[in-house]
Formats: structure tokens, C-alpha cells, sequence
């Protein structure tokens, strides 16, 4: 597991990972994609709208998930003074952006039809874009210092201190009164979510989790060449 | 007093000089000299512990420099490439400022004295703004008087002032080194005083 | 005495720099009972809603206001060199950054700070409620200071994107201003939030020198 | 045609000075997004508050990002000799402060005028107000841009013209947003008072030229 | 082409310099030498119409100049005491910026050339405000390249400047001269041209 923190191995690795990597996105996109459109059932309730859940749900866990390897990594880099933590924080954050500002829209479309309204302040969705405001200001962070040393530390304690943020979206649900739908999958007990709409997000969310990690990797070793040559 | 051996600096990864020697002390006057770039504002900056240099030591009265930092501090004065008075505020308030800030003891008199030789005295209720430039460097100098240190580092002291000018500078300086200070500084011309010692920066 | 004598004569240099700036100050202020006669305009004259988000509404003013008045903090110093010029006279970064947050917080913040309550009459809040604000502010504009010098000695190091430190620190202030404005609308537990925001205050005071003088070094290394 | 190409570089040199790129419009936005957030926070999520409050929210961001902006107007170009490079390259001082006024309008107001549909959804404004509030920001803000211009311009002068700069611009600026406010919240009237609104637009985008450019003038001058 | 006649000046009430005679044309240098606040600034600023003279005429091909404004404005290139390059970007942007604004028809490949000879070419993506001061001054002087007029009005052009780009400099002068352009400057320095005339002001 020595390549999740050198940049050598890292980049030798990702040589193997990314033929696979390719593929498993472009087929579970397929078949995600022809599930959640055709053969997931409708909700009872929710109708055909629910399958903005296969886009939704899938988003916002790699939104957090991001979020979280970044923290990880700024740790790496502060505290053991490893300059690829940052060379991952740099990489991975407007990617991580991307996928908040997909969850926070597809959220609205849903809500629409759902709550009646784009958008209410209840604790998930106000923690949620304060998440999207963090990582903007990360890539500002990126894209306007210009001293390395300084950004990098500037951006991986930006990191850290944003992290609060991120229990605080996880278990916003569960701490207020929110009208937003509490986890159904993460819950230790058996899924409160019909297996016929399973199957398609977590075909879905390993797309979206290849996909994700597909650009990381050509970021990173973008990166890491840019970086070589400096 | 001031001690540097073989120092070497990189600004972003570019090294400006190279092995540089310097030894000041008691009554001497060096002056840098090299052409535009050749680092020798680095150099001067390097010397005041603003920046840190990549290789060698500086010693003051036989401690590196960072480890006596206040007796240093306490010893010299830097006058920079520009110039920092208030420009929105008149020479006399800049004054004021200065001596509340330096905790100088010279007193009011003797500033207007040299004031007076150094031509500025009408200006003293103008704003520096409204000042020519060499009249405004002039009073940047002033601060060599009022600071009233031992070591005097400056950086192109010359700029923008006419002869006369020059010549009361030079004359400033050979009082100052008469009477034990030292002083290091860079040009690119030429001062009229004897026994200055050269140091030359080449581009690399 | 030498040291307590250094640190008067700084402020004397800094009130004759910012005395020049007063009309920027007064400005400000006008602008900010401004902003409020715009909201009385726009929630209508009604006493109860008005005193109900009165609190808030000059939170917010103030905090807006005093954020967008950062930029000044080490910019006119630092490029005309006199940030130089007073390090080799023994003011030490660290030093020098603390006194220029607490210089922030008298001439930026104090004025604001006076104006609360007339602004509160306008806004018909309780005078037991001016009180709490008063407080809080008092230490929540303080913590804004801090943060200030933080974010305003980083941006020196990044020549670019000047807004950038305003936006960090407006981040920054999310959770001091939940903290005020609850502290004065939820009455209960007064004490421990006003606690909380004290133990905030002490937090970023101590941080404060080291970072800003850390980045206040840098920069004047990088230029 | 030569008039028309040197407008066109006047804005690419304008546009290298105030934006490094896109990231500096994104933070521009961002910082105003954040200053919702706050508001929300210190105001509190309902709904009723906030429809009632939204047009006021908006109008004050405007209001103190575009004041606290308006010091860099002419300052930077004043100081490091730029306006007179540019004036003996055959922009005259009127020419100088039209574009720059227009420049003000497009690189600080225009990007919050793109960001109100977005903070309408999250303000809970109609699509009805929205419209209207989006009309009279236009007219609004590019009043707020010529004033701005004309304050400016005032302050390079000595420091007595620096509170009357502002003084005139407080004085000019009230009523106008009273009005805009009222624009929206009182729709009886909505055409007359627009009418008024733009009005007041021509009278002060014909001053501004003859006014800011000899200021200028005569900043230059003094200096 | 220009022409003053008995110009004064007063600032504030003082009076600056009084009844200056001044005749350029083609070909021509004209050096103007003064102590420090003798108003060599202020006249340079007179004659660009930027400061208006209490009494006297200045005229440009005949018309006075400010009924000439347009033609007088578009023959010169004025390069003031202090840098006007925008600190924050690098040469190259700040090259970009100037030939857009001055309409320039000076190519890339031409700039370069003059670029290297003032050994510049290494930081053309370096920001200016990382230039030594004498990188700068000599940065600010491309000016007159890129700009191409025909009338030079330069205020010290040559402080900062080490031995060799003064040289630089002047030869400059020499060749615009040779190509019928015609100079004024003001410096503290004697050039090493012949054929100047020099215009002394003397402080009142
Ligand atoms: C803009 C608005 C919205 C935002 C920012 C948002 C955000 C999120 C986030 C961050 C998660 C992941 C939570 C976790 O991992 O525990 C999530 C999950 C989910 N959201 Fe939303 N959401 C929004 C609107 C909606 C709407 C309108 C609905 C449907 C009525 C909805 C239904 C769900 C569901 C069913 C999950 C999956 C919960 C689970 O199984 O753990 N969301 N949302
Ligand atoms: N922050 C920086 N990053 C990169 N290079 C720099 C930086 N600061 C200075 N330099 C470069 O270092 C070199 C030396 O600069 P320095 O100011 O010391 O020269 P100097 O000898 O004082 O020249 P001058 O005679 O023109 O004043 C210059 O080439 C300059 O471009
Ligand atoms: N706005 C002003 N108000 C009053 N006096 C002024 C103003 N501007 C300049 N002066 C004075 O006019 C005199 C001439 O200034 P000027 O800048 O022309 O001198 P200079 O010959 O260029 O000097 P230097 O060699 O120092 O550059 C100076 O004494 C200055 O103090
Ligand atoms: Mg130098
Ligand atoms: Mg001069």
C-alpha cells in the first residue's frame, strides 16, 4: 500500500489502474444508467422522480468522501511531512466540487416536486453548500498563491479545519429535524430501501466512484510531472 | 563587528550570489558594487536577516546573527531602495513619527539643523507628496541622524539627488565612520571618499 | 519601560495613520445606518419583526462591514516599506501583528462599536438585549480582528486574488456569528455561549501572532 | 476605427488589472453567496422572514460591496502614474472616467447582477419580484458606478474633497435606493418610479465625465 | 516642432522656474540639469501640458499646444521618474497591455530582440514586482521602443541603472536621433552624447 503515500509507486500503479479503471466506468455507467432509467421500478410516491436518486445519492457520498481523503491527506502532509498529501489535496478538490455542486443540483430538481420549493435552509442542505463553499475556496486557495510551500500548508489546515463540517453533514439528519430523508443504507440494520432500487445505486456508485477516481489519478500524475519539471 | 562567510543565496530556485565575504567593523565603509540584478539588494537584505541565506554564516559581535538579533537591531539602520515616509503626511509629522518610533534622543534642534543643510527646511509643513523626488530621498536619509546607530546599511543612497547633495551624504558618512560607526551600501557610482572597500557582484 | 514606551509610540504612529482615514471610518458608519434604515424600509415598520431580527441585522452589517475593510490592515505598511523599517527597529513580526489587530479593533471595530446603541433604538431592541449584543460584540469583533490579521497577512502572499482573505474570513465568522446572535435570542444559556465565544477568542488570540507573523515574513522574503 | 480598437485594449488592460482570470469573478461570487449564508444564519431560515427581507438583503450586499470597492476606482492608476501614461496616449480624463465608470459596472456590480436568480431561489424571492428587483439593480448599480466614479475622483484631491466625496455620495445614493426598494415593494407605481429611476441614471452619466475628469485633472496636477 | 516661449511656473503659490526658453526639433537632445527641487519634474510636466505654465506659450508645430492636443500627444512617449508597469504581472502581460494600449506596431520578435539586449529576456514571465529596482527602470524604458513616437520626454532615465545600460541608453538616443526623432530629458548625470544642449535651472 506504499504507493497511497510515494509519488513514484503512486504513479507506477496508476499506470496498471487505469485500463480497468476506464472500463469499469464505462460499463457500469451502461448499466447503471439503463437500469435507473428503465428497469427500476417508480415509487409509489415519488413516481418516476425518484430516480434522481441514482444520480443524487451516488454524488453526495463522493462529495463527503473526497472531502474525507483530503483530510486524510492534508495529515499525512502536515504532520508527516509528506509533500504527496498535498500534491492529492490539490488534484482531488475540484473534483470533489463537481460532484457537490451535481448533488446539490440534482437535490433542488428533486425537491421541486418533492418539498415544493428548490431549496429550504434545514441543516443538511445549509451544511451541504457550506461544503461547496469550502472546496471553492480550496481551489481559490490553489489557484491563487504562489509560493508552494505556503499554499500547500495554507489549503491542507483549510483542509482540516473544514472537516468539521463534514459529521456535521452526515449526521445533520439525525440531529435536527431536517425534511430531508435520513440514511437509509449506512443504518447497521437491515436497509430500509426496497433492493429493486439497490441494485441500481450501487451500480451507479461504483460508476461514479471509478469515474471519480479515474480523473484523480490523471490529475495526480499531471501533478506530479508539472511538479518534476519545476 | 559583522561577519559573513561565504554566504550563498537562491530566490526561487535561482542562485543570485555566490560565496560572498564580508567583515565590517570599527570605521569602515564597504560598498557593493555589480551590475542591475547581480543581487545586490539581496545581498544587503541577506546582511539584515530579512532573508535567509542557503549557505554560510553571519556573525554579530562573534553570534550568528538570529541569536543576538536584538543587540543588532539596536545597532543599525537600513535606509531601502524606496523611500518610507507617510506620504500623505507633512514632513513634521513624519518626523514626530520617527522619533516616537526609534525612541531617539536627538532633539528637534538638531534635526532642523540639518534640515536646513540639507535644504529642506521650508518643506517642513508640506506633505511629502508634494515633494521632488530627490528632495524626498533626502529626507528619507534623515533617518540615518535620527535613529543614531552605530551601522548604517543603505541601499543606493545616491539616487535622484544632485551633486551638492551627494557631496553632504559623503561628507555624513566619513563623520560617521570617524567616529567608530561602520556602514555598507550599494551604488553604481563612484562616492568621492578614500579607503572604502569594494566588494563586486557579478551576474552569474 | 523602554518596551511599554515602543509599544505607545506605535499607536501614536498608527492613529496619525488612520486619523487620515477617519472620513473612510465615518463612511463606513454611514453606510451602515444606511443598510438599516434599508431593512426597516423593507420589512416594513412593524415593532415586533423588527425587534425580532434586529439582532441579526446588525450582526451581519457589522461583520460585512468590517470585513471589507481588510484590506487595508498590512497592505499601505507593507509596500511602502515601513513594515521593514519598524521590524529592524524590535518590533517583531509576532509583536507587530498584535498590535496591529488590536489597533484594528479600536479604530475599525470601536467606532462600529459606538454606534450600537443609537442603531438599536432604530431597530427597537430591549435595552437588556443591547447589552448581550454589546457584549458579544465586544468579543466576537475581536475574534474578527484576529481572523483579520490572519487572513489579510496570507493574502500578502498572494498578490492576485485580493478578495480571498475577505471570503476566508467571512467562513471563519459562520460559527461566531450563529454563537452571537444565539447567545442574545435564546436567553437561557447565555453564560456558556458567551463562554464558548471567549474560549473562541482566546483560541485565535494565540494563534493569531504566530501565523500572521509567520506569513508577514514570508511575504516581505518574497517581494 | 482606431477609437473603437483603443476602447476595446482600454478593457483588456482593465480586465489584466482587476480580474486575474475567472477565479477572481468565482470569489467575487462566492464572497456574496457566503454574505447570504450569514444572513440566513443571523435572521434565521424561515420563510416568511426571508421573502420579507430578501430585496433588502440583496440591496445592502450591493450597497456595501460596491462602496467599499470604490477606493481602488482611481487610486492604483493615480499612484503608480498609469492615468497620465494612459491620458497622453490619447485618452482624455472625460474618455478615462466614462470607461472606467462602465468598467466598475461590469468587473463589480455585474457579477453580482448574474447571482441573483441564484440568491432569489435561496431567498425565496417570486420570479415576478425577481424581475423587478433585477430592473432596478441595473439601473441602481450603474447610478452607484457613476457616483463612485465622481467620489473618487474627489478623494485623489486633498482631504477635505475626501468627505465631501463621500458626503455626496451618501447624499445621492439614499434616496436612490429608497426608491429601488420601494420600486419593488410598492408595485402600484412600478413604471413611474423606474421612470424616475432612470431619470436620475441620465443626469448623473452626463455629469460624470465633466466632473471626475476634472478632478482628475487637477489631482494630477497637485501631485 | 516644439517650441516655448518665457514659460513660468508656479505650484502652490511659489514660484518653480521662470521664464524657460525651450526649441526642440528634429535631431535635437536637450538635457536639463538642476539641484534637487529646482523644478526640472515640474517643467518636463509643463511642457506635456500637464501642468499649466502661469505665464508664457508652448507650441507644436506651430499651434499652441493645447489646441494641437491630439497630433502633440500622439507624437510622444513620456517616461516619468517612477515605473508605471503594473507590479502585480509579469513582463509579459505587461508587455501585451502596453502594445494594445499604445496601438503598437513594434512586433513580438522586435521586442524580444531589445529584450535581450537589455538582458531582460530571462524573466519575461517573472512579475515586475520580483525585478531588481534597475530591471525595472530599464523595463519602464521599453516604453519608448514599443510606443515608437517621435518626441522622447524622459525624467532621469538613467538612476538605478548600472554602467552598461547606461551606455545602452544612450546609444538609443543616438540612433533616435539619427532617425530625426528629438529628446528631453532631465538628469543628474552627464551623458556621454555630444552635441546636447543643456538648459540649467537654477532654484530660486
Ligand atoms: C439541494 C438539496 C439536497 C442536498 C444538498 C442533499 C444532500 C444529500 C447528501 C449530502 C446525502 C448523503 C448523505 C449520507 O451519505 O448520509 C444525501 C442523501 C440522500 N438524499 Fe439528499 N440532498 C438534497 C435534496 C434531496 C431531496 C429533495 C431528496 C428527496 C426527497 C433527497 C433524498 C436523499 C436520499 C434518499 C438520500 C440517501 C440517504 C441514504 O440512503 O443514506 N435529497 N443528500
Ligand atoms: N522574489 C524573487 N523571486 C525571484 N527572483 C527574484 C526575487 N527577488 C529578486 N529576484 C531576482 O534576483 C536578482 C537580484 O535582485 P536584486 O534586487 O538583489 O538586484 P540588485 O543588485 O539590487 O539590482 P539593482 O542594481 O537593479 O538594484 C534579480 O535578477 C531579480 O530578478
Ligand atoms: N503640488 C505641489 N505643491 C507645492 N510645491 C510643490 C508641489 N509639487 C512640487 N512642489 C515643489 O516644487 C519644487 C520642484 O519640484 P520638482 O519635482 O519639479 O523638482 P525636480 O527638479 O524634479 O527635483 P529632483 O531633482 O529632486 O527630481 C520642489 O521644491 C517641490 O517641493
Ligand atoms: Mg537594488
Ligand atoms: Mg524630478
Amino acid at each position: 500500500m506504499r504507493f497511497l503515500i510515494n509519488a513514484k509507486r503512486f504513479d507506477a500503479v496508476s499506470d496498471i489502474l487505469i485500463k480497468p479503471l476506464i472500463f469499469i466506468s464505462i460499463a457500469f455507467l451502461i448499466i447503471g444508467l439503463l437500469f435507473a432509467l428503465y428497469l427500476s421500478p417508480e415509487d409509489y410516491q415519488q413516481g418516476s422522480t425518484v430516480r434522481i436518486m441514482y444520480i443524487h445519492v451516488p454524488s453526495a457520498w463522493i462529495a463527503l468522501m473526497t472531502f474525507l481523503v483530503m483530510t486524510v491527506y492534508s495529515i499525512i502532509g502536515l504532520a508527516f511531512r509528506m509533500p504527496f498529501g498535498f500534491i492529492i489535496n490539490k488534484a482531488v478538490a475540484p473534483i470533489g466540487a463537481i460532484f457537490t455542486l451535481i448533488c446539490i443540483v440534482s437535490g433542488s430538481l428533486w425537491g421541486k416536486p418533492m418539498w415544493g420549493t428548490w431549496w429550504v435552509w434545514d441543516a443538511r442542505l445549509t451544511s451541504v453548500s457550506i461544503l461547496f463553499v469550502f472546496y471553492l475556496i480550496i481551489i481559490f486557495i490553489n489557484k491563487s498563491f504562489e509560493n508552494n510551500l505556503v499554499r500547500e500548508k495554507i489549503s491542507a489546515i483549510f483542509i482540516l479545519i473544514g472537516s468539521v463540517n463534514l459529521p456535521i453533514i452526515k449526521f445533520s439528519v439525525d440531529w435536527w429535524n431536517t425534511l430531508h430523508q435520513p440514511a437509509t443504507i449506512s443504518k447497521l440494520s437491515k436497509p430500509s430501501i426496497d433492493p429493486s432500487m439497490i441494485t441500481p445505486l450501487i451500480i451507479m456508485t461504483i460508476a461514479f466512484i471509478s469515474i471519480a477516481a479515474l480523473i484523480a489519478i490523471l490529475r495526480v500524475k499531471t501533478e506530479i510531472i508539472t511538479r518534476e519539471n519545476i | 563587528m559583522l561577519l559573513a562567510q561565504n554566504i550563498t543565496l537562491h530566490r526561487s530556485g535561482k542562485e543570485i550570489f555566490k560565496d560572498i565575504n564580508i567583515s565590517l567593523g570599527d570605521g569602515k565603509i564597504i560598498i557593493l558594487k555589480g551590475k542591475n540584478g547581480s543581487g545586490k539588494t539581496s545581498l544587503l537584505k541577506t546582511i539584515l536577516n530579512i532573508l535567509e541565506p542557503s549557505s554560510g554564516l553571519i556573525y554579530w559581535k562573534g553570534k550568528l546573527i538570529y541569536k543576538n538579533i536584538n543587540d543588532y537591531y539596536n545597532n543599525l539602520t537600513y535606509i531601502a531602495d524606496k523611500t518610507t515616509s507617510l506620504r500623505q503626511l507633512t514632513l513634521y509629522e513624519n518626523i514626530k513619527i520617527w522619533r516616537k518610533i526609534f525612541l531617539s534622543n536627538v532633539s528637534y534642534d538638531q534635526i532642523k539643523n540639518i534640515l536646513s543643510i540639507l535644504k529642506l527646511d521650508n518643506y517642513l509643513n508640506q506633505k511629502i507628496n508634494t515633494l521632488s523626488l530627490g528632495e524626498t530621498k533626502k529626507f528619507e536619509l534623515l533617518r540615518l541622524i535620527i535613529e543614531n546607530k552605530k551601522f548604517w546599511v543603505l541601499d543606493e543612497p545616491f539616487t535622484n539627488l544632485d551633486f551638492e547633495s551627494i557631496k553632504i551624504i559623503e561628507q555624513t558618512f566619513l563623520d560617521h565612520v570617524n567616529n567608530n560607526g561602520f556602514i555598507i551600501f550599494s551604488s553604481h557610482q563612484k562616492p568621492d571618499i578614500k579607503n572604502v572597500e569594494e566588494i563586486i557582484l557579478d551576474k552569474l | 519601560m523602554k518596551f511599554i514606551k515602543k509599544i505607545i509610540n506605535f499607536y501614536f504612529r498608527e492613529y496619525k495613520v488612520n486619523l487620515s482615514g477617519i472620513f473612510d471610518i465615518l463612511t463606513n458608519i454611514t453606510f451602515f445606518f444606511i443598510s438599516i434604515f434599508i431593512f426597516i424600509f423593507s420589512v416594513g415598520p412593524e415593532k415586533e419583526t423588527l425587534s425580532l431580527l434586529g439582532v441579526g441585522i446588525l450582526w451581519t452589517l457589522l461583520l460585512l462591514s468590517s470585513t471589507l475593510s481588510l484590506r487595508k490592515f498590512y497592505q499601505d505598511d507593507f509596500e511602502n516599506g515601513s513594515l521593514i523599517v519598524l521590524h529592524l527597529n524590535g518590533f517583531s513580526f509576532e509583536l507587530i501583528s498584535i498590535l496591529k489587530t488590536i489597533s484594528h479593533f479600536f479604530f475599525v471595530q470601536f467606532p462600529f462599536m459606538m454606534s450600537i446603541p443609537f442603531a438599536s433604538v432604530l431597530l427597537d431592541i430591549s435595552l437588556e438585549k443591547m447589552y448581550d449584543l454589546f457584549l458579544s460584540f465586544v468579543i466576537g469583533s475581536f475574534i474578527l480582528s484576529c481572523l483579520g490579521s490572519i487572513s489579510s497577512s496570507m493574502n500578502l502572499l498572494n498578490k492576485r486574488n485580493y478578495l480571498l482573505g475577505s471570503v476566508m474570513v467571512l467562513v471563519f465568522s459562520i460559527p461566531i456569528i450563529i454563537f452571537s446572535v444565539g447567545l442574545i435570542n435564546i436567553e437561557d444559556n447565555f453564560n456558556s455561549l458567551i463562554n464558548i465565544l471567549i474560549g473562541l477568542l482566546l483560541i485565535i488570540f494565540a494563534i493569531n501572532p504566530w501565523a500572521s507573523g509567520a506569513c508577514l515574513k514570508l511575504a516581505i522574503q518574497n517581494n
